[in-house]
């Protein structure tokens, strides 16, 4: 990219209110902004700045915040910068706005974050689980969810203790077991 | 979409019926189920269904350490698993400002290239394989494993090389390491127009994948297609030289594009690619021998490793097309969130099900391995 | 599917008839020599390990020389290799696969993940034993196997087959029970399978005495009556 | 009297299970020949053997009904029944009390019977395979029935035994193949075609239906259908050498010639893609069905 692109591309962003412009290295633009003002910024990039490839869409559970963090990582073809504008939800209700009809493969993504967070697009074309059809717990991304706890429930581990080892404990070797409370999830 | 020959034929609705293709089909990728609702011949809607290959990677990484999380990434694409660790690595030197040796961003680069050979001779065997060609198959996995026997060499696995980590490769190559990879890329070199002669120009091949599953480049950008799937359409796009990482801009290649955006097309991006990785593989082989110094830089003890608190997003281009890791740090002993963006998760879910309409029974198959759609990226 | 009346049913195994032709045993031989040199596999591919089936299959390592075909299939095939690790939606379908292939057939597991949970022992998604679900005859550990030790693994499986001892596929009639059971532990109590696993069992005199107990109580209880299918012109 | 009658039942007998012999080593080379092909070693000598033994050795037979075991029948016994009418160096069975038109008629047998049993397994991909069979029958058959009448009007019979033995008499240049070449080409066609191999392989297709009709298949009801394919392969090489090459003299040359005419489809099977079901159509009823008319004209000059 050249410094003109990036300077038009400072001052379009400028419209846009409450926008808090980080530049992380050459072509990585962070820009943090409130919910209600991201579908103006990405109709905005997509319309006047060539910002055509929504790369992903990611969700960041803030547990301690009470917040869903959602990270729209945008590509231009033409300035060949990475913006990545981030937005905070409250993770109550878990309600947001769908981009769908700004961006088509917003679709997948929303889909994928609903299933696995629990996150609902208002206006998202289809919100039926994918990849977790046959899951009827909890969204099993969020914090609260303890997924070991979940396998210690429904599973049984294979024994496996064949003589020799039988003989090397025996002898004072064998395998170390480790504490349970490293192998206890944070 | 359709064929240039096929005319359409107005049946009576009760001629419709469903079709599962999957989760355990010869015509579809690894694990993954495409439920398609057929008139007569030409499919009038498809659903894809996944998940069968879930196994909560982001939940995973978010309960191990960093230095353990190199071990798990590159099962999350398992033909093509080395772009894999190098994005996690990237991402995570890119959190702690790790400065990775310039030798060994030379051997990333030389085991991405071949990897990705491995990946395209996997895919276009695949590829014959659902129009009934099976001896391509036979031969690219073959010429496959030669690569995969340079991995072992190097890293000691042959799919799983967990090689990579951050702040540079595991351990430098072994003696006349170079020698042995010139002489596989000769090899392979002389098998291209054995593959040419037997494939690529095949005149029934031709004709059956020619017109099928045709996305034009406007559709392309407005769907998110990306790699080579998008570079059939006519848009010379690469992540390796419009957002490039490693050494990639000190290297000379070439990116080809096909304008007809058919399966036809998408093989042919993948025929062509595979010619330039071997041109980068030259240079790599080339350049190496006069990059001296150490491979690595150290990281602080690995089992009390804490990253930088922050965030990263970073891309690589993978033999499917464009990959990417988005990384939280809140500077703890394990990251706190990965999302991947695996290149397929647009191409087998929203593309295949756009492209499957209209598309006949014959050549659903045909679309989804043209678009190398890879169903672990998807499910993760 | 057809209903049982499962309270009917004599739990002792039936006696087979007893057999009359001298040339028994070497026909039992024969066919056991060519159920050995002879295997159709189904590979689902669950998993990583399917990546080193390819392998194994073409030229560089050849399995047709050992009479190792893939089939497409479950009504075809004689071994389902279950290549690494099995989500639990994954796992109905195979045990769906399974039920549908025809006796004697052998399960293979592939990869560390069929043995215990593997790598993704801490995982949601993932079943962990894959023997508390289906019988298997042999591990192939490893992560992932190399096609040389796929092609062992399979040898070994030709012995034991040569030598009979290769019956797991009795047991799943023997003790449907327990692997109902443990079916219905993960999937809940409304899973039932279209195939008659107690019927065939009675014809083909499988029962055992852990054939019938508490578990099909319960999947007689919720079982639906498979309707016959439809003819429409 | 009797003793002929005896003689004649015997080689009756004797005719499908050399015809089941020969096309085990017919399958067999069709592997080996794919194997090289593929730049691989290939299955041992005894395998397709090995096979169907252990297929009929399957424990739990799955039958979908009656007309499904009926069919596998049909399919097999229809090749069985053609394999009398088809005349081998020293046995000529009741060939010349069958002749040409008898045995087309039984060759489609198989297909038919293969759609009846099919039919009853109710899966959709064996259905669409079934259709596919049906429809690459309907294809291939109409050059198929015109090479035949046009060798039938060259020699002025229907008897093989007779076409045999007029070929024979005059030594090479006698040969259908040197006096109807066109005809030859043509029938090459359709024997390919009627084999069912790549590029004519529309209805196994796996990576599109599953295997098609096999999709059901279990146990001896696949085993039956490897036995129609071993003597599906004599059946179509036999019929083509007694067609256009002269028959056998004596076994050696005759096994030559069998092989020889099936290793041309094996070897193009195996380099090929297969085609659409309707490209297949317009490929044969053009090409050589235009050849096989062209054929015959020359002979009917």
């Amino acid at each position: 990219m050249n410094s003109a692109q990036s300077q038009s591309l400072n001052v379009l962003l400028q419209e846009i209110e409450g926008i808090q412009l980080t530049h992380q290295n050459q072509r990585r633009l962070r820009a943090d902004i409130s919910a209600d003002a991201l579908p103006a910024l990405l109709a905005l990039l997509r319309g006047r700045a060539g910002y055509v490839h929504l790369s992903a869409i990611s969700c960041v559970d803030w547990i301690e915040d009470d917040q869903f963090e959602l990270v729209y990582h945008l590509w231009s073809y033409e300035t060949s910068i990475l913006i990545s504008a981030h937005i905070r939800v409250a993770r109550d209700p878990g309600i947001y706005l769908s981009v769908f009809d700004i961006y088509t493969p917003a679709a997948f993504f929303e889909r994928d974050i609903h299933e696995m967070f629990g996150l609902y697009f208002e206006g998202s074309p289809d919100m039926s689980k994918f990849i977790l059809t046959e899951w009827d717990g909890p969204p099993p991304m969020r914090k609260d969810f303890d997924s070991e706890q979940w396998v210690m429930d429904n599973f049984t581990w294979q024994d496996y203790h064949p003589d020799w080892l039988k003989q090397i404990e025996q002898q004072g070797g064998g395998v170390v077991k480790s504490a349970d409370s490293s192998r206890k999830s944070s | 979409m359709r064929p240039e020959n096929y005319q359409a034929v107005n049946h009576p609705p009760s001629h419709e019926y469903e079709l599962n293709f999957g989760p355990n089909h010869p015509g579809i990728e690894g694990n993954y189920a495409l439920k398609v609702k057929l008139q007569g011949d030409i499919v009038i809607e498809a659903r894809a269904d996944g998940g069968y290959l879930h196994r909560g990677f982001e939940k995973l990484m978010e309960n191990r350490l960093w230095i353990q999380n190199i071990a798990l990434v590159p099962r999350i694409c398992v033909p093509d698993p080395v772009p894999m660790e190098v994005c996690y690595s990237l991402a995570v030197e890119d959190l702690d400002d790790i400065k990775v040796p310039e030798r060994a961003q030379w051997l990333r680069v030389l085991q991405l290239e071949l990897s990705r050979i491995a990946a395209h001779l996997f895919t276009f065997g695949g590829h014959a394989a659902t129009t009934g060609m099976y001896t391509p198959m036979y031969w690219g996995v073959t010429d496959r494993d030669l690569i995969l026997d340079l991995f072992e060499e190097l890293t000691g696995g042959r799919v799983y090389s967990i090689y990579n980590l951050p702040g540079g490769v595991r351990q430098d190559m072994p003696e006349g390491f170079l020698q042995r990879v010139t002489q596989t890329m000769d090899y392979i070199d002389g098998r291209l127009k054995d593959y040419d002669n037997l494939f690529f120009t095949n005149q029934i091949f031709i004709r059956r994948s020619k017109g099928v599953g045709v996305i034009n480049q406007q559709q392309a950008l407005e769907w998110g297609v990306t790699g080579p799937n998008l570079r059939a359409c006519g848009l010379a796009f690469d992540v390796r030289r419009d957002d490039s990482y490693l050494i990639y801009d000190q290297l000379d290649f070439d990116i080809p594009t096909e304008d007809a955006g058919d399966a036809w097309a998408r093989t042919l991006v993948r025929r062509m690619e595979l010619v330039e990785s071997i041109r980068i593989v030259r240079q790599v082989v080339q350049a190496l021998p006069d990059i001296k110094g150490p491979v690595r830089t150290p990281i602080p003890n690995p089992l009390a490793w804490r990253v930088k608190a922050g965030d990263s997003y970073t891309r690589v281009e993978s033999s499917k097309g464009e990959l990417a890791y988005y990384i939280v740090s809140n500077g703890e002993e394990k990251p706190y969130r990965v999302h991947i963006r695996g290149p397929s998760s647009m191409h087998a879910v929203q593309v295949l099900e756009k492209l499957s309409v209209g598309c006949r029974l014959e050549d659903v198959a045909q679309t989804m391995f043209s678009l190398d759609a890879c169903p672990p990226e998807v499910d993760r | 599917m057809k209903s049982t009346d499962l309270d009917r049913i004599e739990v002792n195994p039936k006696t087979m008839p007893k057999r009359t032709n001298p040339l028994a045993n070497v026909f039992d031989d024969l066919v056991r020599f060519c159920r050995s040199r002879s295997m159709f596999m189904l590979h689902y591919c669950t998993g990583c390990g399917a990546i080193e089936l390819p392998p194994a299959m073409t030229s560089r390592f050849d399995m047709e020389r050992l009479g190792i075909q893939p089939m497409v299939t479950p009504r075809q095939a004689d071994i389902l290799l279950i290549t690494g690790y099995v989500s639990i939606k994954t796992l109905k379908r195979v045990i769906l696969t399974y039920e549908q292939m025809g006796s004697p057939k052998y399960v293979i597991g592939i990869c560390s993940c069929t043995v215990n949970g593997g790598m993704y022992w801490q995982s949601y998604a993932t079943a962990k034993k894959l023997d508390e679900y289906m019988p298997v005859d042999l591990y192939i550990a490893g992560c992932m196997p190399r096609p040389e030790a796929v092609i062992e693994g399979l040898q070994q499986l030709m012995d034991k087959i040569k030598n009979d001892q290769a019956n797991s596929w009795k047991q799943y009639y023997e003790n449907y029970d327990y692997y109902l059971g443990n079916q219905q532990k993960l999937f809940g109590n409304n899973w039932q399978t279209p195939t008659d696993v107690i019927g065939e069992a009675e014809i083909y005199r499988l029962m055992g005495p852990q054939t019938l107990g508490e578990h099909t109580k319960i999947l007689q209880q919720v079982q639906k009556p498979m309707e016959p299918l439809e003819m429409k012109l | 009297m009797a003793n002929s009658i005896l003689l004649t039942i015997l080689e009756v007998i004797l005719m499908p299970l050399v015809a089941f012999i020969v096309g085990l080593f017919m399958v067999l080379m069709m592997r080996k020949l794919a194997a090289k092909l593929q730049r691989r070693v290939g299955p041992p000598l005894f395998q397709p053997l090995y096979d169907i033994v252990k297929l009929y050795g399957k424990q739990t037979q799955i039958s979908h009904g009656l007309i499904h075991d009926i069919g596998i029948i049909m399919a097999v016994g229809g090749y069985v029944a053609a394999e009398a009418l088809l005349p081998v160096p020293g046995m000529d069975g009741i060939a010349a009390k069958g002749g040409l038109v008898t045995l087309a008629y039984l060759m489609m047998v198989p297909s038919l019977g293969l759609a009846l049993g099919v039919g009853q397994c109710a899966n959709p991909n064996g259905s669409i395979g079934i259709s596919r069979a049906l429809t690459a029958m309907l294809a291939y058959d109409i050059p198929f029935i015109i090479v035949i009448f046009g060798v039938a009007y060259h020699f002025g019979s229907t008897n093989l035994v007779s076409i045999i033995a007029t070929q024979q008499a005059e030594g090479i240049a006698g040969w259908g193949i040197s006096e109807m070449p066109i005809l030859a080409i043509a029938g090459l066609f359709a024997l390919h075609a009627s084999l069912g191999k790549q590029p004519f392989e529309i209805y196994i297709a796996p990576a599109e239906i599953a295997t098609g009709p096999m999709v059901e298949m279990g146990g001896k009801f696949l085993g039956g259908l490897f036995v129609m394919q071993t003597f599906q392969l004599y059946t179509a090489s036999v019929l083509y050498v007694s067609l256009f090459l002269g028959g056998g003299e004596n076994w050696v040359t005759f096994l030559i010639k069998c092989f020889a005419v099936l290793a041309i489809p094996v070897l193009i099977a195996y380099l090929f893609p297969r085609y659409r079901t309707e490209d297949l159509i317009r490929l044969v009823w053009k090409w050589p069905v235009m050849l096989a008319l062209l054929g015959v004209a020359f002979v009917m000059n």
